[in-house]
Formats: structure tokens, C-alpha cells, sequence
């Protein structure tokens, strides 16, 4: 049971041409070949909720080819699932890479699923925007990896800043931090710290709990005695909304004027529907909202497109959080090609590097580390929220932007006004 | 009078959350308890159950309501499941441990991708008049998210032990894990009395997927997280022990809520399980089981 | 098959892999290869003990997470070469293997299998309370460059990859032949049968725990040099105490070349599947193969093959 | 006329053959001793007559109030539900059910209305399961779990009785009692008993006739009466298996 090395290669040869079928479909157009850009979605496991970031790169490609494609040739896309699981991220992106030949690179969501494809990327040179992804640079500095989320310069650190220069103008001197025990949580929760560190607000508790935990009455227990004036908490979904409903089961110590900042659930709209007016008083992070101080061009365009195809999906309907992004992190790599005329890798980068780009979600700069120059992640206040149902959150005034400063669109109503 | 305060509200909500695991372990308890079979798909079956509770909640109805209106046919379900599973193995005289575990793992993945379609994956969640609102009994104070479906566990235990003691399928059930022989002689159908266990455990899927969808919201891969735990209850609780069940489950929810509370929250999932290593490791019955 | 002749295949297969990264090209045939050569390993790892011993694993990824672990451990703290951290994995993971087996001796059946459910959940609160080893967010782990000799580090990983697998084959092979594997098939078909024959079954099943245990935890060890990123929701998958259950199922339990069989077969249609169908129905379909085999063939692929033979063995007889 | 009827019964277990053209009759009323040593086919017959071992030729069938039911290819429980009680070796109770509970589980089908009256009978016939009907059948010993297992069968209100070697595993003196009470059935309350023995003296003491079985065949069939000179025969028969 020998085999020769000419019976090797075929063999391989073989294996590669019923693997690489659709490659060698579209090399035969070798003339007009499409520009392909390739990704993963997480369409199944933990992070499925997120599977609707898709939506946003089929909208930005069927506009695209629509308005006649890019340098004229067709654009597609190439998207595998990853199981939400950092294992398989490897693997697909070197088949997207390396079968697939992809010109372009987003990266999965998250940064656990992140980290295990820029080693490939930067060995393999392609640029990679990255997808809601924190701090995913830091260690590798890979020089053609660009943010589309707004997290800013230093991100792990400030991403959620602007909750404390609240709590700063507000004068709170004492904090509490809770976070669950997951990768973003823990990041925004250490960031936090160090921020009051410098800030001179104090910790008074640090708390980091399983993602598991259906109980959160022992943590809001337990903040009582400390008597916090601000509860910046980073939760998942499912433990966001428990400790939602833990503010009117339980009770916060009257002291706290601020509570929320890290929590992800409130962005998506099951929840916002299923928790309706508990939300009001809440300041959360988010990343779109529909106040008037964020009108770019074709947002709203955009969303009305997302909320056809989301209907048809079965995935989230209002689509604020994620799916632009998405759109734009495609816009990041459709204007630089066209303003360099080419998918040459390093005109690409060298131009983001040095030009803003205008996205549905405005106008980005990237630094060195292909973050944005400026943090502009919103921290929004619930308000007037009732029950009736989604459609109120599409409307202006519900979610109000308190910061950053520049994008501001009401006043901070204090917690215990606005939740009465 | 803060730890007085923490000490009391950790037991009152660690029992109540024991209540509810008991609920997810129920099923299990009859079907790996009695029957023997280790139904590793029971966690997904339990948020299947949860799903169709939203559903009719959608409509208005009150999710514990719908769900015992739901255990018709979920009770249904599960006659049609154990079918396929004695005609997969036990008439063969065939199916060991690993054979039964890769099957009903198979099952669990589909249960879980059905509901993908069916549903999506956002998270989806009841509503119920009492979410928000606390009960309160000196220093303890409880949410009805949690109090409610607590309550249900005693009434089903309740009920159920009634039924395993009092009728004769419920006499025929208890001794099928022992001896089917024994049953056929005593005049009964070893295979329908199985099949109806099945179905009542399946049926108990529903109820405690109501108990966890209005404690907090769901998705299609929640039963995951409950898997190891479901099985640490029943195997703490010896094999088949009804009453043992909600003993086990409230050791591991009080156990979980008190490290939580004064230890740390990070390692309240440990804990849990290395009661059950060391239980495993010095009284294999479980506390509650006799000798086999 | 013979020892001179098992030896002769095994060392064309690990010639042929050192060879692979000069003939193929393309990067991706590695990558797809080492989670294939994983999965080799954990299937026969794991069949020392679940096969051979009829002790259902059923937290296969405690031991595979141990051996994560200690590899990424070493490469943060001593930058330690590859063959290091495989060595010391293997040593945690006997060691481990050890201890489970000392917990449990006394159990059997699905009371084993829910201890080792709860050993992962154990391990993986450890390490999610470890500041050191990065808690949930996991650690970069960056290893050193691979051999030159290597087209990259990918082929490097794949071909450490199948030498492992070749040792843990030799391993299951050399027990299942040796009084080791007769006395565990004896604990098999009944414990109280062994003892009684003089098979010293409580030191068999520790040895069985240990070794199998140290296999497992090798499987693990390179991980961190594939993926560049360790996190304890990879380390410690359900996937994969899933798959080390399905893939000795669907190849046969009662052979070393079962558990080859069956993790090629799985994990090959996962990856295939992974890129192909790609979204909710992969899964669909990976668990409806495994309630085929199940159904269809209760004793893998090994024994289909043996009734066939017999059925063709016994149409020759009647014509 | 009432009784259970054998006919050329062939059974076995896979490929191998234990009874070969076995024919054997209970008539009501009568108290019939299946004699043979150990592996000779008594327990087989017993549990192809009960539905456990499916025969692959000839028939068995219960005539009953001149109805003639075939028992061969019935489930178990439909054959103890038609009116056979069975006694099995070893017992098989189950042990984690109280005794009364044991015996409840047993009233099922035709005996649920009978369920007072029979318990009554058993707790007559049988001082000791009354006095501990709380307790758990496991933790009883053999001689009791013995009456339990014959209470248990009385409880299905049986036409016949089916008795697998009674005396198995108790000591000499609680055999003796239980052989008595098992005459006692038959005379004081007129059941029709078939028993598997394997210590002939018990059962010709007890039995009105008796069959031997020897290599899975009938080699004797005592039809009337165990005079001395029927016992003479019996005696050579089994001696000469062995």
C-alpha cells in the first residue's frame, strides 16, 4: 500500500478540483473575473443572534452591482458559518484565502473568533475590516487591518468612556462595575476600571459573573451596602435582561443616578420590545440611533432596505446595531478601490490610511492601528419608552444621545425621574 | 444585618432556582432514572417546549396555562420519539450507552436547527403580569419571574409522586427499570408502560420550558447550558428518585446561590459540579439512592 | 495486519505527510488536514478507554482544554518549543486521567460518563477564574516560527499533527494486542467476570483512564500553535465530546482502526460540509448522520463490513 | 373440558433446540408436576407456554368456558392477562415496591375487579405478607418473597397456575411449608397448578400426575395416580439422565 508521488499529486489534484469548484467556475470568465470579497457569520451556536451583520453585506453588494459594480467588474460574496466557534475560523478563512481567492477579508464578529484569523491575514497580506471586533489589533499590528465599528483610538480602554465622563459631569464619586464572564464584558469592565482609576471616581465593587447566572438579586444585593452613585454594568443579552427586570424586582440603592453603559441586549429589538418602558432611565452604549444628530447619507435608506430583507430573514427588524456596519465596513473597501483604481493590497491600505472614507455611518478616519481616529461610540438614554412595540424606537427621542458631546441630541433626565 | 439580609435572600432565591432545575431534571429523572435511557436531547426538548409556550403567549394565553394545555401534545411527541428509539435498538437487543448518548446527541442538534427555522435565533421572551413586581416577606425579597414557576415544581413533584405511588402505570413505571420481566408477569406491557414514561417526560419538557421562559428570555441553543446540570441533579438525586430530584436541585441552586452571594459569582458553575465529583466519588447512589 | 507490516504503512503515511507541503501547494489542504489528524487523535484516545473498556467519556474536551492549556501556558511562560508543550500535555493529561479514574472507580455506565461531564465544567470555572491564563477572553499565544524546512507553520502544525496521530495509533494498536487490551475488553463484557478471572480491574481501568487520558490532552497540545488564540469556549467545546463519542461509534469501537475510520469519515464531511453548505443545515445534517449510523449500523463502520463478509461468506457456502 | 393443552411443541433459543415435540395437558382442577433434572427443558416449556420463548412448531392453547385460545405468539401479559398465573424462577419481583404494592401491580385487566377479594385471599393464605405488606420487597427474605411471588400470581385472578421451581435457594423446612401451602391452593380453593420441580419427592407428594422431561422430550407421562410403582419409574427416568 505504497503510493507514488505522481499518485500523490493527482490525488491531491483531485481533491483540490472538487473542493475548489466554484474557484475554477469563475476563473474560467477569466477575462471579467468578479472582485470577491469573503467573510464567516456566525448563522448557528452562542452568537447566532448575530447572523443579521449578513444582511448588511448583501445590501452593500446588490447596491454596488446595481450602480455597476467596482472598476467594473461584478462584486461577491464568499460566507461560510463559523459555528461561533473560534476553532473552525482558521481553517475557513485559509479556504477563503487560499481556495476561494478572495481580494478581501472582513473579519468574523467578536474578537475571540477575530484573534484566530489575524495571524493568517497579516501572513497572507489582505486587507481585513474588522466587524464590532475590540482591541483585535493590539497585539498583532498588522498594518492592513481597518475598524468599522467606532470604537476609537485605544478602544479596549475608552470604548465605553463616555459613561464615565457622564458619570464625571455628574459628579459621581463612587462606582460599581459588574460584567460577565465573556471576552467583550471583560474587556469593557477592566477598560472601566482603569478609566476611574485615573478619573478619581472610585470602585467600590467589581463584580464578574458567569454568563450562565439566571440570578443577578445576590449583585444588586450586595451593591447595596456600597451605595454606589453610578452601576456601570457589561452584560450579554440574556443577563442584560434579567437585571433589567432586577431594577423594579429588587431595587437599586437610591444613591445610583447612572446605570448601564456595557450592556448588549437593549441594542436589539426582541428585547427593547420585550422590556419596553424598564428600559427608560437606562444609559447604554449603542452604535446607531435615529436621532436627528445622526442623519448620514443613506442611513436611512439603508435601514428601510434591512427591514424588508430582515422580515424575510426571521432576524432582528430594527437591525441599528450591527448590519450598518456591515454596510460600511463594505463602503470602507469599495471607496478606497475606487478612488486607487486597483485591489493592489497595499494601494488599498496606504489610501485608507491616509483618506476618510464616507460611510452610511459617516465619516471615518483610520489611525495607524486602523482604528478610528475618533471615538464615537454613543452612550443613549432611554426615554418615554412605553409598550406599545417596536415602531416607537424608530422614531427620534426615545433613545437619546447624551454623548459624545458632538453628536448630543437631549438633556440627562435623572434615573429615578425617568423610570417614573 | 447585611449578611442576615444576603444569607436569607440567597437561600430564598437558591431554592427557587433548585425548583426550577428540578423541573428541567424531571423529565430526565423518568426517562435516565427509570428508564435508563440517558436522553441527552431532553435540555433541547425543554427549550422546544419553551418555544411553543411563546408561541401561544403570543396569542395571549397565560404560559403556564398553554403549557399544561401543551403537554397533550408534547406527551404525543414523545410516544412517537421512544417509538423510534425501541425500534432503533431495544427490540435489536441492541444499544449501549455510547449507542443511546451519539443518538439522541443526533436529535438534540436537530431540535435544535428546527427551531433555528422555525424561529430564528433572537432571543424570544412571554409576557406575563407579574414580571417586574417583587414578593416580599420580611427581609427577603423575590421576583414573580422566579417565584412562580418555583412553585410549579412543587405542585408537579407533587402530583407526579402521587401518580407513581397511587395508580398502577405509575407502580408499573417505578418497576420497569428493574425488572421488565416482573411487569409482563404482573400482566403488563413492559413496551407501553416505557412508551408512556417517555411521553409523560416529554410532556414535563414543556412545563419547564414554560418555568424557564418566563425566568428570563430564550434561544435555540439555551438548553446547552442546562445539560450538564439536568443530569448532575438526577444522578445526585439516585437514580429515579422523584422527591430525591427536587432535594438534589435545591442542594445545587442553594449551594450555586450562596457562592454567588458571598464568594464570587465566577464560580458558582464549579461548584455545583464538584459537589456532584465528590458525591460520585463517595456514595455512587446519589444522596438519595438506596443501594442497587 | 503484522507489527512489521503496521510499521512499514505507518511510516509510509508519516513519510508521505513530510513530503504532503512540497507536492501541495495550497495552505488550506493543511489547515482542513490538522482538524482531521486532531480528531484522529481524540477518536483513538478516547476508544482506549471507551472502546477497549466500555467506559463512556463523555467529557472528552476536559482532557483535550487540559492539554490547551498547558500549552499555552508554556508558550506565555517559557516560550517552550512545540515538542514541550506536547510532552507536558501528554503528562497533564495522565495525570488528570489518573485522578478521574481514582474519583470514579467505584462507577460504571452513564454515572462515569456525567463525572467526566462534570470534570470540564470544573476545569473550564478554573480557567475562566484564571487572570493568568486569560480568563474568557483567552490568550493570544503567539509560538515561535516554525522549522525552515516547513513551507509554513500551518504545514509545520499538520505534519507534528500526524506524527502524533501515528503514536497514538501505535498506542491503541500495541494495547489492543497486549494482555492490557484482553483484560479491558474482559472489564467490557463484564467487570465482576474479570475480577473473578484475576484481571486486576481497577488497576486495568486506572492505566486505561491515564492513558487515554494523555492522548487526548496530546490532541490538544498544538492547538495553540494552529489557532494562534486560546479561549476556554473553544478548549473546553461541547463539539468535542460530541465528536469523540460519533466518530469511534460510526468507524467501530472493538478495533484501533474503527475510531481512524470514523474520525476521517466525520470530520472530513464537517469540514467539507463547513464550506459547502455552510449555515444551519451542516448541522442538520451532521445530526442526521449520526442517527443513521446509529440506526443502520449500530457497530460502525467495522461492523458492516464483518456482516457483509459474513453474508458473502455464507452465499459462497450455499453455491 | 377446561385445561391448557401442548402440542408438539418445538422451542429453543437461536439456533439451538431445546424441546423437541413436546406434548403436555392440564386438565382444570389438577395439580401436574413437570419433573427433570437441571437443563433438561422444564424452565424452556414454562416460558414458552408463558410467552418468554417463541416457539417454531406446534401449539399451545387454553381451552376455556369452550373457547380454545392459542397462546403461542401472545405477548407475555396478554397470556397472564387470559388467565395464566406465573410463578417464575428467581422470583422477579420488583424490589424497590412495597409488598401490597407488588401485589396491587399485579391486578390489572380481568383481575381489577377482583383486586379486594384476592388480596384478601392472599393475606389470608399468607399471615407474614399481611403483617409486612409496608415493606419493601427487596429486603424480604427468600422463603417470604417466595409467598410474595405466589400471592403476586394469585393476584391476577389466574384460571391456571404456572410454578417454576418453588424450592430453589430455600432451606429444607421452608420448602416443606411452601409445598404445603401450594396443595393447600389447590384443594382448599380448586386452582389448577403446573409446577416445575426438580426434588421429585416434593412434588409427587403433592401432584395428582406428572411428566418427565429428559433431553428436552417427554420420556414419561404418569397419567393416573403416583402409586409406588409410577414413582419406581419416575426415579429411573431422572437417575438415568444424569
Amino acid at each position: 500500500m505504497s503510493i507514488s508521488r505522481r499518485e500523490l499529486g493527482k490525488l491531491a489534484g483531485g481533491i483540490s478540483i472538487a473542493m475548489a469548484a466554484p474557484a475554477i467556475w469563475t476563473s474560467a470568465r477569466a477575462q471579467n473575473q468578479p472582485i470577491k470579497i469573503g467573510c464567516t457569520v456566525s448563522q448557528t451556536g452562542a452568537l447566532a443572534g448575530t447572523k443579521n451583520s449578513q444582511i448588511g453585506y448583501e445590501l452593500w453588494r446588490d447596491n454596488l452591482n446595481a450602480a455597476g459594480g467596482l472598476l467594473g467588474r461584478k462584486v461577491e460574496l464568499v460566507i461560510y458559518d463559523d459555528q461561533s466557534s473560534p476553532a473552525q475560523v482558521p481553517g475557513i478563512y485559509s479556504k477563503l484565502i487560499d481556495v476561494d481567492k478572495v481580494d478581501f477579508l472582513f473579519t468574523p464578529y467578536g474578537a475571540n473568533l477575530t484573534a484566530t484569523m489575524m495571524p493568517l491575514a497579516k501572513q497572507r497580506d489582505k486587507v481585513a475590516i474588522g466587524i464590532l471586533t475590540l482591541a483585535s489589533n493590539d497585539k498583532v499590528k498588522y498594518d492592513k487591518f481597518f475598524q468599522a465599528a467606532p470604537w476609537g483610538p485605544n478602544g479596549a480602554e475608552d470604548w465605553a468612556r463616555g459613561f464615565f465622563d457622564l458619570a464625571q459631569t455628574q459628579g459621581v464619586k463612587k462606582i460599581a462595575i459588574a460584567a460577565a464572564d465573556t471576552e467583550f464584558s471583560k474587556t469593557a469592565a477592566a477598560g472601566g476600571k482603569r478609566v476611574c482609576e485615573q478619573a478619581g471616581i472610585e470602585v467600590v465593587s467589581y463584580d464578574i459573573y458567569p454568563p450562565t447566572l439566571n440570578d443577578f438579586s445576590a449583585i444588586l444585593r450586595n451593591l447595596r451596602a456600597k451605595a454606589p452613585e453610578a452601576i456601570f454594568l457589561c452584560s450579554y443579552p440574556p443577563d442584560s435582561t434579567a437585571m433589567v427586570r432586577g431594577l423594579t424586582e429588587i431595587g437599586l440603592p437610591a444613591s445610583v443616578r447612572l446605570f448601564g453603559g456595557g450592556m448588549v441586549g437593549p441594542q436589539y429589538a426582541s428585547l427593547m420590545q420585550t422590556l419596553g418602558k424598564n428600559l427608560n432611565g437606562i444609559i447604554n452604549f449603542h452604535l446607531y440611533v435615529p436621532e436627528p444628530t445622526l442623519k448620514f447619507p443613506g442611513i436611512e435608506g439603508f435601514l428601510a432596505e434591512y427591514e424588508k430583507a430582515a422580515k424575510a430573514a426571521n432576524v432582528d427588524p430594527l437591525g441599528f446595531y450591527i448590519p450598518p456596519f456591515c454596510y460600511a465596513a463594505g463602503q470602507i473597501i469599495s471607496e478606497a478601490v475606487k478612488a486607487t483604481g486597483s485591489i493592489d493590497q497595499k494601494k488599498v491600505a496606504d489610501w485608507l490610511h491616509a483618506n476618510p472614507v464616507e460611510t452610511i455611518v459617516g465619516k471615518i478616519r483610520f489611525n495607524e492601528l486602523g482604528d478610528w481616529t475618533e471615538r464615537r461610540v454613543l452612550m443613549a438614554q432611554f426615554q418615554g419608552v412605553d409598550d406599545s412595540g417596536l415602531d416607537q424606537f424608530r422614531k427620534a427621542g426615545k433613545q437619546v444621545i447624551l454623548d459624545p458631546p458632538a453628536f448630543k441630541s437631549g438633556e440627562l433626565v435623572p434615573f429615578a425621574k425617568a423610570r417614573s | 444585618m447585611v449578611f442576615l439580609d444576603l444569607a436569607l435572600n440567597a437561600l430564598a432565591s437558591g431554592i427557587a432556582l433548585g425548583c426550577i432545575y428540578a423541573l428541567v431534571a424531571l423529565g430526565l429523572a423518568i426517562t435516565f432514572g427509570l428508564l435508563h435511557i440517558p436522553n441527552v436531547a431532553h435540555p433541547a426538548l425543554v427549550i422546544a417546549g419553551a418555544y411553543a409556550v411563546v408561541l401561544a403567549n403570543m396569542r395571549g394565553i397565560d404560559p403556564i396555562l398553554a403549557a399544561l394545555v401543551l403537554t397533550l401534545p408534547f406527551y404525543a411527541v414523545g410516544l412517537a420519539f421512544y417509538e423510534f428509539y425501541a425500534r432503533a435498538f431495544e427490540r435489536r437487543g441492541r444499544g449501549n450507552t455510547l449507542q443511546s448518548l451519539t443518538l439522541f446527541f443526533g436529535v438534540s442538534l436537530i431540535v435544535e436547527i428546527a427551531l433555528v427555522v422555525a424561529f430564528g435565533t433572537d432571543l424570544r421572551s412571554v409576557s406575563v403580569p407579574y414580571v417586574g413586581r417583587s414578593f416580599e416577606l420580611g427581609l427577603i425579597v423575590l421576583p414573580y419571574r422566579f417565584l412562580v414557576p418555583a412553585l410549579l415544581a412543587p405542585a408537579v413533584i407533587l402530583g407526579l409522586w402521587l401518580y407513581m405511588t397511587r395508580t398502577h402505570s405509575g407502580l408499573a413505571m417505578r418497576a420497569v427499570a428493574h425488572d421488565e420481566r416482573a411487569l409482563s408477569i404482573s400482566g403488563h406491557d413492559p413496551v407501553a408502560i416505557k412508551r408512556h414514561a417517555f411521553g409523560l417526560a416529554t410532556a414535563l419538557a414543556v412545563l419547564a420550558g414554560a418555568a424557564l421562559v418566563i425566568v428570563g428570555p430564550v434561544d435555540p441553543f439555551a438548553g446547552r447550558v442546562h445539560l450538564g446540570r439536568v443530569f448532575a441533579v438526577v444522578v445526585l438525586a439516585g437514580l429515579g428518585s422523584i422527591p430525591g430530584t427536587l432535594a438534589a436541585a435545591i442542594i445545587i441552586g442553594v449551594a450555586e446561590a450562596f457562592v454567588t452571594a458571598f464568594l464570587s459569582p465566577s464560580w458558582a458553575p464549579g461548584v455545583a459540579f464538584a459537589i456532584l465529583l465528590g458525591t460520585l466519588a463517595l456514595r455512587p447512589n446519589g444522596i438519595f439512592g438506596t443501594a442497587r | 495486519m503484522s507489527w512489521r507490516n503496521f510499521l512499514l504503512v505507518a511510516l509510509l503515511v508519516a513519510a508521505a505527510g513530510m513530503v504532503l507541503p512540497r507536492v501541495l501547494e495550497n495552505p488550506y489542504y493543511f489547515f482542513a488536514g490538522y482538524v482531521v489528524l486532531q480528531y484522529v487523535v481524540i477518536a483513538t484516545g478516547w476508544n482506549i478507554l471507551g472502546g477497549y473498556a466500555g467506559y463512556t467519556n463523555f467529557g472528552t474536551s476536559a482532557f483535550f482544554g487540559a492539554g490547551v492549556y498547558t500549552a499555552a501556558f508554556l508558550i506565555k511562560a517559557f516560550e517552550a518549543p512545540l515538542l514541550v508543550q506536547v510532552l507536558a500535555a501528554a503528562g497533564i493529561g495522565m495525570l488528570l486521567g489518573l485522578v478521574t479514574g481514582y474519583l470514579t472507580l467505584r462507577i460504571q455506565g452513564v454515572y462515569f460518563a456525567i463525572a467526566t461531564v462534570a470534570l470540564v465544567v470544573v476545569l473550564e470555572t478554573v480557567v475562566h477564574n484564571s487572570d493568568y491564563l486569560g480568563g474568557a477572553s483567552g490568550l493570544t499565544t503567539i509560538a515561535p516560527p516554525a522549522p525552515a524546512w516547513f513551507a509554513g507553520p500551518t504545514q509545520y502544525v499538520f505534519c507534528v499533527m500526524l506524527v502524533l496521530a501515528l503514536v497514538a495509533v501505535g498506542i491503541a494498536r500495541a494495547i489492543e494486542h497486549s494482555w492490557v487490551g484482553r483484560s479491558l475488553r474482559a472489564i467490557r463484557a463484564s467487570e465482576p467476570a474479570a475480577e473473578a478471572c484475576g484481571v486486576p480491574t481497577l488497576r486495568m481501568k486506572l492505566a486505561a483512564c491515564a492513558i487515554s487520558g494523555g492522548v487526548i490532552a496530546m490532541a490538544g497540545a498544538p492547538y495553540p500553535y494552529y489557532a494562534s488564540h486560546v479561549d476556554p469556549l473553544s478548549a473546553f467545546s461541547l463539539t468535542i465530546g460530541l465528536n469523540a463519542l460519533a466518530m469511534p461509534l460510526i468507524g467501530g469501537t472493538r478495533s484501533w482502526i474503527g475510531p481512524v475510520l470514523g474520525a476521517v469519515l466525520l470530520a472530513s464531511v464537517q469540514q467539507i460540509t463547513t464550506v459547502t453548505i455552510s449555515s444551519e443545515f451542516n448541522i442538520l445534517a451532521v445530526g442526521l448522520m449520526l442517527i443513521a449510523f446509529v440506526v443502520l449500523a449500530p457497530e460502525g463502520i467495522l461492523g458492516l463490513v464483518a456482516e457483509l463478509r459474513e453474508r458473502v461468506g455464507r452465499r459462497r457456502a450455499t453455491t | 373440558m377446561n385445561g391448557l393443552v401442548v402440542e408438539g411443541l418445538r422451542a429453543g433459543y437461536g439456533a439451538v433446540n431445546v424441546l423437541h415435540d413436546v406434548s403436555i395437558t392440564v386438565g382444570e382442577g389438577e395439580f401436574v408436576a413437570l419433573l427433570g433434572m437441571n437443563g433438561n427443558g422444564k424452565s424452556t416449556l414454562l416460558n414458552a407456554i408463558m410467552g418468554f420463548v417463541k416457539p417454531s412448531a406446534g401449539s399451545i392453547r387454553l381451552f376455556w368456558d369452550g373457547q380454545s385460545v392459542p397462546l403461542a405468539g401472545q405477548a407475555p401479559h396478554r397470556i397472564v392477562d387470559l388467565g395464566i398465573g406465573y410463578v417464575p424462577e428467581g422470583r422477579r419481583l420488583v424490589p424497590n415496591l412495597t409488598v401490597e404494592e407488588n401485589l396491587k401491580l399485579a391486578a390489572r385487566g380481568r383481575a381489577k375487579n377482583d383486586f379486594a377479594e384476592n388480596l384478601d385471599f392472599c393475606f389470608e393464605t399468607f399471615q407474614i405478607l399481611k403483617e409486612r405488606r409496608r415493606q419493601l420487597a427487596g429486603t424480604m427474605s427468600g422463603g417470604q418473597q417466595q409467598q410474595l411471588a405466589i400471592a403476586r400470581a394469585l393476584m391476577t385472578s389466574p384460571r391456571i397456575m404456572v410454578i417454576d421451581e418453588p424450592s430453589v435457594g430455600l432451606a429444607p423446612i421452608v420448602v416443606d411449608q411452601m409445598i404445603a401451602t401450594i396443595k393447600e391452593l389447590q384443594t382448599k380453593r380448586r386452582m389448577t397448578i403446573l409446577m416445575a420441580e426438580q426434588s421429585f419427592f416434593q412434588a409427587v407428594e403433592v401432584a395428582s400426575r406428572a411428566y418427565v422431561l429428559a433431553h428436552g422430550s417427554i420420556v414419561h407421562a404418569i397419567e393416573h395416580g403416583l402409586d409406588a410403582e409410577a414413582m419406581e419409574t419416575i426415579r429411573n427416568a431422572m437417575m438415568g439422565v444424569e
